[in-house]
């Protein structure tokens, strides 16, 4: 049966953290220590989502792309996630990884140009490479499910990607072949406004939660900065995919208060009152809010929390700053499972190169 | 001895690969009920079940990029691309990623796949029917490149790339599907990376691989007439290539021309030819020459015969490669 | 607006020829010339389609993808068109070529295997080549249309394509650029129920016609066989894209009563009966039956509307038969606008080599 | 003289053929109110109108194939793929449909078009930022090549390839991006089809093009120190490609060594030595060597210096060659 909701998004929370939906409220899953654990989530994630830009600016990256503004998707969405699923990310998920505990300091090793992926084990994490051709990494998604399906896995994908991405074939190949196979994934889209400097309204000329329909399975629209709503549709969908091998499209409406990366100069393309507009709808703040009423932040854990969305700031700093490049010729080992003849060859010139500038260099 | 065609023995190395590991799937379009285009996987579906052999959406991108996260999950899929140039919407997904998930990933995923594309012309195909892409794929580091010339050796390397934990493209040389061989099909042949000398001559090396090995031996039959004996060299795999095997067979004779189907520019050749330059230069008493497709698009099938390099051309090239 | 139609399709005539919706009947802006034209269209292309099926068998054709049963579809949807308009055809569309007026030898020249596209003058005719990757002609609809609309021309694009080509990327990345960018083109889905050996459960989760739903703008599903309802929805569409810039979605209903190709063997996956149960919804049939409880069959009409019919297919036979190829040299002069150095090297012995040839043939 | 970079030539270049063909559009990811990632399109948007140059959904196949359907309606498109990387989801318009509608369609439709790809490493780019893909469009027949390695003929490139009535993969080294030269920008310089000889000199030749160039230059500074004087030449575009201008440089110094970005198996530095040992084989004093990227798939920028062919591999390589 295809689900259809209407056309506004889910919502639980006000923008000034009110309920504006007791009944999903409280049918939510969620204990006290649950939601502690999520503001503190969100909180390392804003943390190391700007030290991470403070770390670029500084040289220690060479370019990094800022979420911010998009914690509660992600750490709403991940939150929803059992141990066996696994995670299919984009280039922006560092709210993901922390849900995930997913090493940062490894992870930033992307973005300093010392390794691909960022992911150290991602079998074993359940957790993707990063996946920088947009849209591409919707397939793997969806060929990790069937495979979990045909294991009859009590698991599902979720995979994460933007508001351009849909304008992929990629993104419209995996959803039509989920929806035939039926496989156990959950299609989530952070619309955040803004492909680079192209707005969603110049990506497409529908609601992206819509899209659904071309594929036979439920589209949701959430409210992407109330992260209980993105939890609850996100908890739907991954019960859905497990339990039914329905898949669900999820469009979390959110903005990238950033740049598009630290390399972007957004001012060429976007007014800065439409930023400021949105930070009414600061994610954090409103949970904040949230918990605050429900008696939640008392001075003990939000000290805590701080102090360990700092350490972990600046654990990711102190892993990362001057961290040494990965030498050449060790990536040579990774490029097959074997060492051909025709490549160590190259290899060995590697090292017979670098050795040699050592040499020098000493 | 039983006699099979190539058909045949992929159909059996299909076969056997899935018995001796129950993680091999099969998919592709029209894979299933029909057994491919070609038959290649006839009645494969009704012997091991719709689960190990579905046909998918028409969609190539989504089947290469399903058949990685398929590995990601234990499983070995082998996907069939229907003809050659419809593996190209497949190619961001091959070159993207499949190439260099165990790169990306530092080693801790095996992106153990095989992508088998029939390739290649001489059977009165349509456009976009007969083409040889095997640069677009053997450029791609991080891919191996396999492409048998006959039905023993193709169930041997056909078996040998499902195994390995290496993403393989599978070439099917089209125009030999029906050439037939007797003999014992076992996975135990040549390894990935060695050539093979299918015949001994001294004047003058071809090299060549898939349905070109064939036109070779041919050549070579008719040069013999003449008294010229021909060494014909198989390369088998393009990645890894071997290119020990390469270098003794320009040494041997000093003399080389490569034969092939895709057009010349930056074709395949030209790395054999790069390749015997730099590891036999000083043997070498000729220029190293291409007889290969022309460099316009694959033509309409009345006329590939001219297009392709024929027994004639290669005589003509080594005419002058012999005169030298 | 986004308009929506219940999911069973648009129908004017019952199988059996009555009409069934009447005022939808006289609405249609068809004199009795129209519809007897039509109807020889339809005669023309059964015939010329089964003539191309014999000449395959008798080695005259390399190959041959008949459309018997599709003629509704197919002359229905073309003789919506004006003559500015362009069609992107795929390689089933023997139909739409009668209907506007394509050479149908140099068109079965594609088939013979003597040249490549099969359409002689694409741009004059407003006909594209014959286009066998699936869906790709899709983006090439949509880029003329765009182009047609900077130009505002009073014209669409129509593009044709099967069910099967719906789960390709370009289908929808076409289909979403064209929403975006308004641009007047009609995406003609023959939904004939098959690619090759995968029928259309397999193929998709969702009916076709609402895909549109993704790309904000109509979609509408008809009886494929009734052509007087394919002329209807594709007449609307038509004048949509021209006078709107709204493209439409039309998923034609009907059913590949022949085997994929000539080379294909349909018994392999496909039941007798399910073919023959579609025989009771032959299009020419029905339309005949509509023309004769109209009046509109008198024997002079309907003999030589048989004749033409048999003329045309004799006309393409005595054309292709024995057809010599065309020199490939003559091939060369069409890879660039000029003649490269490298290929005119080439060129040169395929001159030398054919000459040669000829030379000891004589 | 004016001083103008890579980047200011090209968006001249796309000024000039804009203002003196109003067909000619400008479309891709970004290349409106930003003026493109790198700024080659820089206010072009504010200057000749959103419907000259327009900003595309995130589809690279969309774009190589809309840009194909406007070609058709007569229009002159110049679409720009973001990055080397994300040129490959268009692949498959490319090559079954751009490369081919001349030729399928009897020379009677010019698929006039202009695909940009900023392309090549150096920069310190992140994953799929820093490829050469340049051998997929130089083997697919139907494609014309080019990459400019200075900003004057970067200008002059670009305005012909947008003359052009051929499909023309105009790559863009991003290494080179904001090199300076002084000079009048102008569409009268050398034509496609020839190479240019940057520095003369008798003891060996470097081939090279776009971001190699100038490091090839570097090499022979630095070979002149020692008194070694080596003729760098420039191909400048690859299809068509100089053969006489080839041979001819290989006659001169008869001891070559190509350089490029791009892995080495099956790179168009292989195109190269398979033409100059066709051409001129007996002038050859030694083999024809290549220096490359390594085959392996890019790796991470803080290592890409010692993956790129650097001055000191083109000299070892040079001693090779000259010590033969
Ligand atoms: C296939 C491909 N084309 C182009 C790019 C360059 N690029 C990187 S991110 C981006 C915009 C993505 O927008 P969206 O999908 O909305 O995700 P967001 O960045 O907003 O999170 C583009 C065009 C790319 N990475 N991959
Ligand atoms: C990209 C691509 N992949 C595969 C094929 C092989 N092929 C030709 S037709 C066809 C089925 C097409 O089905 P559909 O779109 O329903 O059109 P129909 O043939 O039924 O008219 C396939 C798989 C192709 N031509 N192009
Ligand atoms: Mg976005
Ligand atoms: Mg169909």
């Amino acid at each position: 049966m295809i689900e259809t909701r209407p056309d506004d998004a889910v919502q639980i929370l006000a923008p000034d953290g009110t309920v504006v939906d007791s009944q999903a409220r409280t049918s939510l899953d969620l204990g006290d220590e649950d939601l502690r654990a999520m503001y503190r989530a969100m909180l390392v994630t804003r943390m190391v989502d700007l030290e991470a830009t403070a770390l670029q600016r500084q040289g220690e990256l060479a370019v990094y792309p800022p979420l911010l503004g998009q914690e509660a998707a992600q750490i709403g969405s991940a939150y929803a996630l059992g141990e066996e699923d696994f995670v299919f990310p984009s280039y922006r998920e560092v709210g993901v990884a922390v849900v995930r505990g997913i090493d940062l300091v490894e992870y930033m090793h992307f973005h300093r140009g010392t390794r691909h992926g960022g992911i150290a084990d991602p079998l074993g994490s359940r957790f993707a490479e990063i996946s920088v051709p947009v849209s591409s990494q919707v397939l793997h998604a969806v060929g990790w499910a069937l495979g979990a399906r045909l294991d009859r896995r009590n698991a599902c994908a979720i995979v994460y990607f933007g508001d351009g991405a849909t304008s992929q074939g990629d993104f419209h190949e995996g959803c039509n072949f989920a929806g035939v196979f039926g496989c156990p994934v959950v299609f989530f889209c952070q619309n955040n406004q803004w492909a680079i400097s192209v707005p969603v309204q110049r990506q497409t000329a529908a609601p992206i939660w819509k899209k659904a329909e071309a594929y036979g399975f439920p589209g949701v629209r959430v409210d992407g900065n109330d992260v209980l709503a993105v939890y609850k549709v996100s908890r739907e969908a991954v019960a859905r995919a497990r339990e039914e091998g329905v898949p669900t499209l999820i469009e979390a409406v959110t903005y990238r208060m950033g740049p598009h990366s630290t390399a972007d100069d957004a001012t060429r393309y976007r007014a800065r009152e439409d930023v400021d507009a949105w930070q009414t709808f600061d994610p954090l703040e409103r949970f904040r809010r949230l918990l605050d009423s429900e008696g939640l932040l008392d001075p003990a854990f939000v000290d805590q929390a701080e102090a360990d969305a700092r350490a972990e700031a600046a654990r990711v700093r102190a892993g990362i700053q001057g961290a040494p490049p990965r030498p050449l010729e060790g990536f040579f080992d990774h490029a097959f499972s074997d060492m051909p003849e025709f490549l160590a060859r190259q290899r060995e010139e590697v090292v017979r190169l670098t050795s040699e500038e050592e040499g020098e260099g000493a | 001895m039983p006699e099979v065609t190539m058909v045949q023995a992929l159909n059996e190395g299909l076969r056997f690969a899935m018995q001796e590991d129950d993680r091999v799937l099969v998919l592709g379009e029209d894979v299933g009920k029909l057994g491919g285009v070609f038959r290649v996987t006839d009645r494969i579906q009704a012997d091991f079940g719709e689960e190990r052999v579905f046909d998918t959406p028409l969609a190539e991108s989504a089947i290469a990029g399903v058949s990685l996260g398929l590995a990601m999950a234990g499983w070995r899929p082998v996907a069939e691309m229907q003809f050659d140039a419809f593996s190209y919407p497949a190619l961001d997904q091959v070159i993207s990623h499949i190439a260099k998930y165990r790169f990306r990933s530092v080693g801790t995923v095996d992106p153990s796949l095989v992508i088998r594309i029939p390739c290649g012309g001489g059977i009165g195909a349509a456009e976009h029917h007969s083409e040889s892409p095997e640069v677009y794929y053997a450029h791609t580091s991080g891919l191996k490149v396999a492409i048998p010339s006959t039905p023993l050796d193709a169930f041997n390397l056909l078996v040998r790339s499902i195994r390995d934990p290496d993403p393989v493209i599978f070439f099917e040389p089209k125009s030999r599907y029906w050439s037939k061989e007797s003999g014992d099909l076992s996975p135990d042949g040549l390894p990935f990376g060695a050539a093979r000398t299918v015949r001994e001559g001294n004047h003058a090396t071809l090299v060549a691989w898939g349905g070109m090995v064939a036109r070779c031996l041919q050549a070579a039959e008719a040069a013999a007439e003449d008294g010229v004996e021909l060494e014909v060299v198989d390369l088998r795999t393009l990645v890894p290539l071997d290119l020990e095997g390469l270098a003794n067979a320009a040494k041997k004779t000093g003399r080389v021309v490569v034969v092939h189907e895709a057009p010349m520019t930056a074709g395949f050749g030209a790395e054999v030819v790069a390749r015997i330059v730099e590891d036999a230069f000083e043997y070498l008493e000729a220029p190293v020459l291409r007889v290969t497709g022309y460099d316009i698009p694959y033509p309409p099938a009345k006329v590939e015969e001219h297009y392709l390099p024929s027994v004639d051309r290669i005589l003509i090239a080594l005419e002058r490669v012999l005169s030298f």
